[in-house]
């Protein structure tokens, strides 16, 4: 790719990452361009992705080289699209009910080892040497056993949640809230590392070798609404915000 | 007075909200703030420690495993490593094993290069994407010009000065796999404990737990954690890059939110006992 | 009550099942390791027996001889291995004499008998000869090195390596399913019982509090469904649930909008809006526009919708499903559009979104619990039982369990820690 | 009909679910290829199920065009963004990467779908700001916990909480990170278990009624 296309493609970048901050500020045409746009990029996205690593290497070329198995799938496949014709409708049956077994047959066994089982085992498995243990070792170990149960106890629908089971399911909240914390906490950074690699970009795309797009394009932003600001000054306000 | 200001507080048009957390994002962009960053991680420093320790001419092996996506954390991490490695002369090799990584190393390396006078071929190479990283792994404890038998521009291997003698790992002073897909794992697996290559990783802020036990093992010398490890890195080097000022704006960011929880939470308080 | 008796016996029943079963493979492997113990005086012989690696799908074998008390720190074994008839010797591997012991293969007690007292050592094929193909006869040999220096060789043995039929390691597994569904098939075929009882579930009696306000401000009720497909668990509670809240709709004469993600989730979601707007007797308020499809990109799907929120301003919000990082996307846009919000979903990472900025949110399991709370379906219930049935078995193996490590540990009884923890050990 | 319209397709359900469902106890080959020709006939299927998606949302806004509907205009751009990552896609057969070439997909990757997909989600940072203002309310202690948990991770992440907790808290001895470290290992993973104990109950009897008939939600009405 030409340099001219880094550059061309610094703009693209710059104004669709501007429009959709825009909303931020106000619901705007920009934003709902580059909203549409995203809609469409990301199917398309996938149908690229299912074009060239299902359709064409697992489908036409097998077809190709007369492997009819794969008529099996395919034809599976084809059924589900008669979901648009509500008189024929019921043929994707089958292309469903194969869905559902494959994943209700597989996740049945995988579910009972990984999540159930295991965890099962994880809880008493730290008990297994206690004398290398160090005492606040076991104690940590216990309150996630503990932790463990009293958070069943809260998803416990078969007992009225009162007296004894109340106290120990209550017990439980607090150990899910430590868990809802600690994901909140995470996710926190992830999404502010994100923005700060965006505005990151920006700020590249704001040099003389982009020809100033950042700033080009946020100017151009900040004139829109300025001018429909002060053409729908009568009207009343239906932004985004509040 | 001050329940109806509070009051006033509460019913803020939340722009100003989005406008204060951009301001502290951009500002240490522009000019990095260079906030105390004292406590380096013990992880970050062994992989410093253990690249400072390679005699110069030693080649280390970078896989560089990181899409745009995962940007703002590892391309600082990947930057840090490769401007050591060139700093103390030593041969740099690249390989991928993800598709939207190839940009992101020719970025890397077209800035540094420059920078230390670096040639390619002779100080460094890069070895294109590859798809099934197993086969790759398992075909570089052997012999690696199996797979790599050209560079990424179509160069015979093993005729550049930069490969001479090397031929698998036993060559390889040191192997770090900066990554944002679970791409460690295979490393360890395949590599570090079947031929006792000397690994260690650059990760993401998030993954970083779940390694704990790699490092307790020894099977990684070290680690490189988020924004945080890039700076911590960038510490020592002595050289403040996209690490330090994007921990910078985290340090901002993260105090924010902290403060508007508890100054939102303290305001609804008094409002509710004046 | 009844119940619990049920739990009990099943429970004791496993226990009691185990060792019997244990006691089969046993019987089968002790023979195999007889052979070694017709040792000849010469201390550096090696009896060893190559078998194939039990209960896997052929792409091993199993070599074990017994351990020899003479063998000291520097001593170490090199296994050889070929698949020719000739020649052809393949380094396998090679440890010191103080590992790879039979108590060190990972295989649970009813599927292995292994003793400290002999080696035993898993030879995998698949390294060593690329794709091993099925029926080759391999011979394999092991060496005896003293410091560095081989001082005897065993005979040489041959193996065929090929695939098992059953995984007698995953037998734990196979037990907690059969009784799985045994107690699943009681609960269903007394299905038809009535009141079976079930605790009530705090947000879902918001949900006729955010309808009727709905109707009130003469504002449309949102229906999020998530993005999830038909094949989740989350998605089949939220269309039950969905069932129940436009139901109440019909009744209450509001409206609603259901936007989607997933095509056959949005058919699926068309039936069951029509069906309830039919059992509520407004066949004629239902519209086909209820139910409108509006991307297959998380993100599309989350910003149409936010779009949509800002410029409607429902009365209230319900997320019920699958959701993943558009979770605070649209809460947080529905809070402050000043929406009721009811949240659900069992992706456990996005909860603590919904937490903090809706109303009323249920955790988990919560969600799937709610769609038989709300329609008191027989069968629906039925099957929460059987939930229940499982969070019972995971507190009493937990409680069980770590009395009998303890137990074990401060006895040194360490067949019995063994025999616990292999009973929950995923293989 | 009702045998090819209701019989069979459950039959299907039974027989795929109990032979998936026994692959998991064989270690036969047979059986291992077995799931491994079925894991991609799924593959195939599913992907056809996204025609569907697709089909719909095309017909949805070439609607809208056709009847000139509200906002019509902005639907053109859904066969816009469809057509920029397609057409580049087709002329660089699916590949990112050409030698050392970015190819014309790799280009509508980087610029196109990845900047709108990155800041989609930079976004998330500006609500969960908002959020931490207008609704984190601590109104229990069970939000309290919640509250303090998220913040020894949000300052235990960044250089400047370990600072802040050294000058207040330094004299307890315990470090910002061994605190978080606990919280991450300790109570947080006991919630955790018990919420993923819970689903994998949920799913398993799920997946059972689904096997067997009972669970027909999927299919609509007839």
């Amino acid at each position: 790719m030409s340099h001219t296309w880094m550059i061309a493609g610094g703009w693209l970048a710059a104004g669709l990452t501007i429009f959709i901050f825009s909303f931020l500020y106000k619901d705007n045409p920009f934003f709902k361009i580059a909203e549409h746009l995203y809609l469409g990029a990301g199917m398309g996205w996938w149908f690229q992705v299912y074009l060239y690593s299902i359709w064409i290497p697992k489908v036409a070329d097998p077809l190709r080289a007369h492997q009819w198995a794969v008529l099996v799938p395919a034809v599976l496949g084809v059924s589900l699209v008669t979901q648009f014709f509500p008189k024929i409708s019921w043929v994707s049956r089958y292309g469903f009910t194969f869905l559902m077994g494959y994943g209700a047959g597989l996740a049945i066994p995988t579910m009972l080892s990984t999540n159930f089982m295991s965890q099962i085992y994880g809880c008493i498995q730290p008990f297994t040497d206690v004398s290398h243990m160090t005492r606040l070792g076991m104690l940590n170990s216990l309150i996630v056993a503990v932790g463990t149960i009293a958070v069943l106890f809260y998803f416990f629908f078969s007992v009225e949640n009162k007296g004894a089971v109340k106290k120990i399911s209550n017990i439980g909240i607090y150990f899910l809230m430590a868990y809802f914390g600690t994901t909140f906490g995470n996710t926190v950074m992830a999404r502010f590392s994100l923005l700060y690699g965006r505005f990151d970009e920006l700020y590249s795309y704001s040099g003389a070798n982009y020809f100033y797009a950042t700033q080009v394009l946020l100017a151009g932003m900040v004139a829109y609404f300025l001018v429909h600001g002060l053409l729908a000054k009568k009207k009343p306000e239906g932004g985004a915000a509040n | 007075m001050l329940k109806k200001t509070l009051e006033l507080l509460f019913n803020i048009d939340r722009r100003w909200l989005f406008l204060l957390l951009a301001l502290s994002i951009f500002i240490p962009i522009v000019r990095p703030l260079g906030l105390p960053n004292k406590n380096i991680s013990a992880d970050v420093r062994h992989v410093y420690e253990k690249m400072n320790s390679l005699p110069p001419g030693s080649f280390i092996l970078l896989s560089l495993d990181y899409d745009p996506s995962t940007r703002p954390e590892l391309h600082p991490q990947a930057m840090a490593l490769v401007r050591q490695a060139f700093e103390r002369n030593l041969r740099v090799g690249v390989v991928t094993f993800i598709p939207g990584s190839t940009g992101l190393i020719d970025e890397v390396f077209s800035t540094l290069s420059k920078q230390y006078n670096k040639v390619y071929g002779k100080d460094y190479v890069i070895f294109p994407y590859e798809p099934n990283i197993v086969a790759v792994l398992t075909q570089m404890a052997s012999n690696l010009y199996g797979i790599y038998d050209k560079d990424k521009y179509g160069n015979e291997a093993a005729s550049l000065p930069v490969m001479k003698g090397i031929t698998n790992y036993k060559d390889m002073g040191l192997v770090v796999d900066v990554t944002g897909t679970s791409s460690i794992d295979i490393w360890v697996q395949y590599a570090g404990d079947k031929y006792n290559v000397p690994l260690a990783a650059g990760v993401t802020a998030i993954s970083q737990p779940s390694y704990g036990p790699y490092l307790q093992t020894g099977q990684l010398k070290g680690l490189i954690g988020g924004m945080k490890g890039a700076a911590d890195y960038e510490t020592l080097l002595n050289a403040p890059g996209k690490g330090t000022s994007g921990i910078d704006a985290l340090n901002l960011a993260h105090i924010l939110v902290v403060v508007l929880i508890v100054f939102s939470n303290l305001g609804l308080f008094l409002v509710k006992y004046l | 009550m009844k119940n619990n008796r049920i739990v009990c016996g099943l429970f004791t029943l496993f226990l009691a099942a185990a060792p019997v079963l244990a006691a089969k493979p046993a019987g089968h492997a002790k023979p195999v390791s007889r052979p070694a113990a017709k040792a000849s005086p010469a201390p550096r012989t090696v009896g060893l027996v190559a078998e194939d690696m039990p209960y896997d799908v052929g792409g091993a074998l199993l070599l074990r001889w017994p351990v020899n008390p003479a063998d000291d720190s520097g001593t170490s074994y090199r296994v050889y291995i070929s698949s020719q008839e000739k020649g052809g010797w393949l380094q396998g591997t090679e440890f010191p004499a103080s590992a790879n012991k039979g108590t060190d293969i990972d295989l649970p007690f009813w599927a292995w008998d292994g003793s400290a007292s002999e080696h035993a050592l898993r030879l995998d094929l698949n390294g060593l000869f690329g794709d091993a193909s099925p029926g080759t006869v391999y011979r394999v040999k092991v060496s005896v090195l003293q410091n560095g220096a081989e001082v005897a060789e065993s005979e040489v043995k041959t193996a065929r390596a090929y695939g098992n039929w059953f995984r007698l390691d995953r037998l734990n597994n196979l037990v907690m399913l059969i009784i799985i569904v045994i107690v699943f098939f009681l609960a269903v075929s007394h299905a038809k019982r009535k009141g079976l009882f079930i605790r009530r579930i705090a947000g879902l009696d918001a949900i006729d509090e955010a309808i009727g306000r709905a109707t009130e401000m003469g504002k449309p009720i949102y229906y999020v469904p998530g993005i999830g497909d038909m094949t989740l668990v989350s998605t089949i509670a939220s269309t039950f649930i969905l069932g129940e809240v436009s139901k109440k709709v019909a009744q209450y004469d509001s409206f609603i909008k259901v936007p989607h993600y997933d095509p056959i989730v949005m058919t699926v979601c068309k039936e069951v809006v029509k069906q309830s707007y039919l059992e509520a007797g407004r066949p004629d308020s239902y519209r086909e526009d209820i139910n409108q499809f509006i991307s297959q990109d998380q993100f599309s799907y989350a910003a149409s919708i936010d779009g949509m929120i800002t410029r409607e301003k429902p009365a209230a919000c319900f997320f019920m499903g699958y959701f993943m990082a558009e979770s605070l996307l649209l809460s947080e846009v529905g809070a402050a559009s000043g929406a009721i919000q009811i949240a659900g979903t069992d992706i456990e990472y996005q909860l603590p979104f919904f937490f903090t900025s809706c109303d009323y949110t249920l955790i988990g399991e919560e969600l799937y619990a709610a769609g038989a709370y709300l329609s008191k379906e027989p069968m629906l219930l039925s099957a929460l039982k059987v939930q229940d049935f499982g969070k019972l078995v995971v507190m009493l193996g937990v409680s069980i369990g770590l009395v009998l490590v303890l137990l074990g540990q401060w006895q040194h009884w360490h067949s019995l820690v063994n025999f616990v923890t292999d009973i929950f050990k995923a293989n | 009909m009702k045998l090819i319209k209701k019989q069979i397709p459950f039959a299907i359900v039974f027989v795929f679910g109990m032979l998936t469902l026994v692959s998991y106890y064989v270690p036969h080959p047979k059986s291992v290829a077995f799931l491994d020709t079925v894991s991609q006939w799924e593959n195939i299927v599913s992907s056809f199920a996204f025609l569907l998606g697709l089909f719909s949302l095309f017909y949805t806004h070439y609607a809208k065009i056709k009847k000139k509907g509200d906002g019509w205009g902005y639907s053109l751009f859904v066969f816009v963004g469809f057509l920029a990552v397609v057409v580049p896609a087709i002329v660089s057969h699916g590949r990112q990467m050409s030698g050392s070439e970015m190819t014309p997909l790799g280009w509508s990757f980087r610029y196109i779908y990845n900047t709108l997909l990155a800041t989609m989600f930079a976004v998330l940072a500006f609500y969960i700001v908002s959020t931490a203002y207008r609704s984190f309310r601590i109104k229990s202690v069970q939000a309290m916990v919640l509250f303090v948990a998220a913040l020894i991770l949000i300052l235990g992440r960044v250089p400047i909480g370990e600072i802040l907790w050294g000058k207040a808290l330094g004299w307890t001895g315990h470090s910002l990170s061994g605190l978080m470290n606990w919280i991450v290992d300790v109570p947080s993973v006991a919630g955790k278990r018990g919420i993923m104990i819970g689903i994998a109950v949920g799913a398993v009897v799920t997946s059972l009624k689904i096997v067997f008939g009972i669970e027909r939600q999927y299919l609509g009405k007839d």
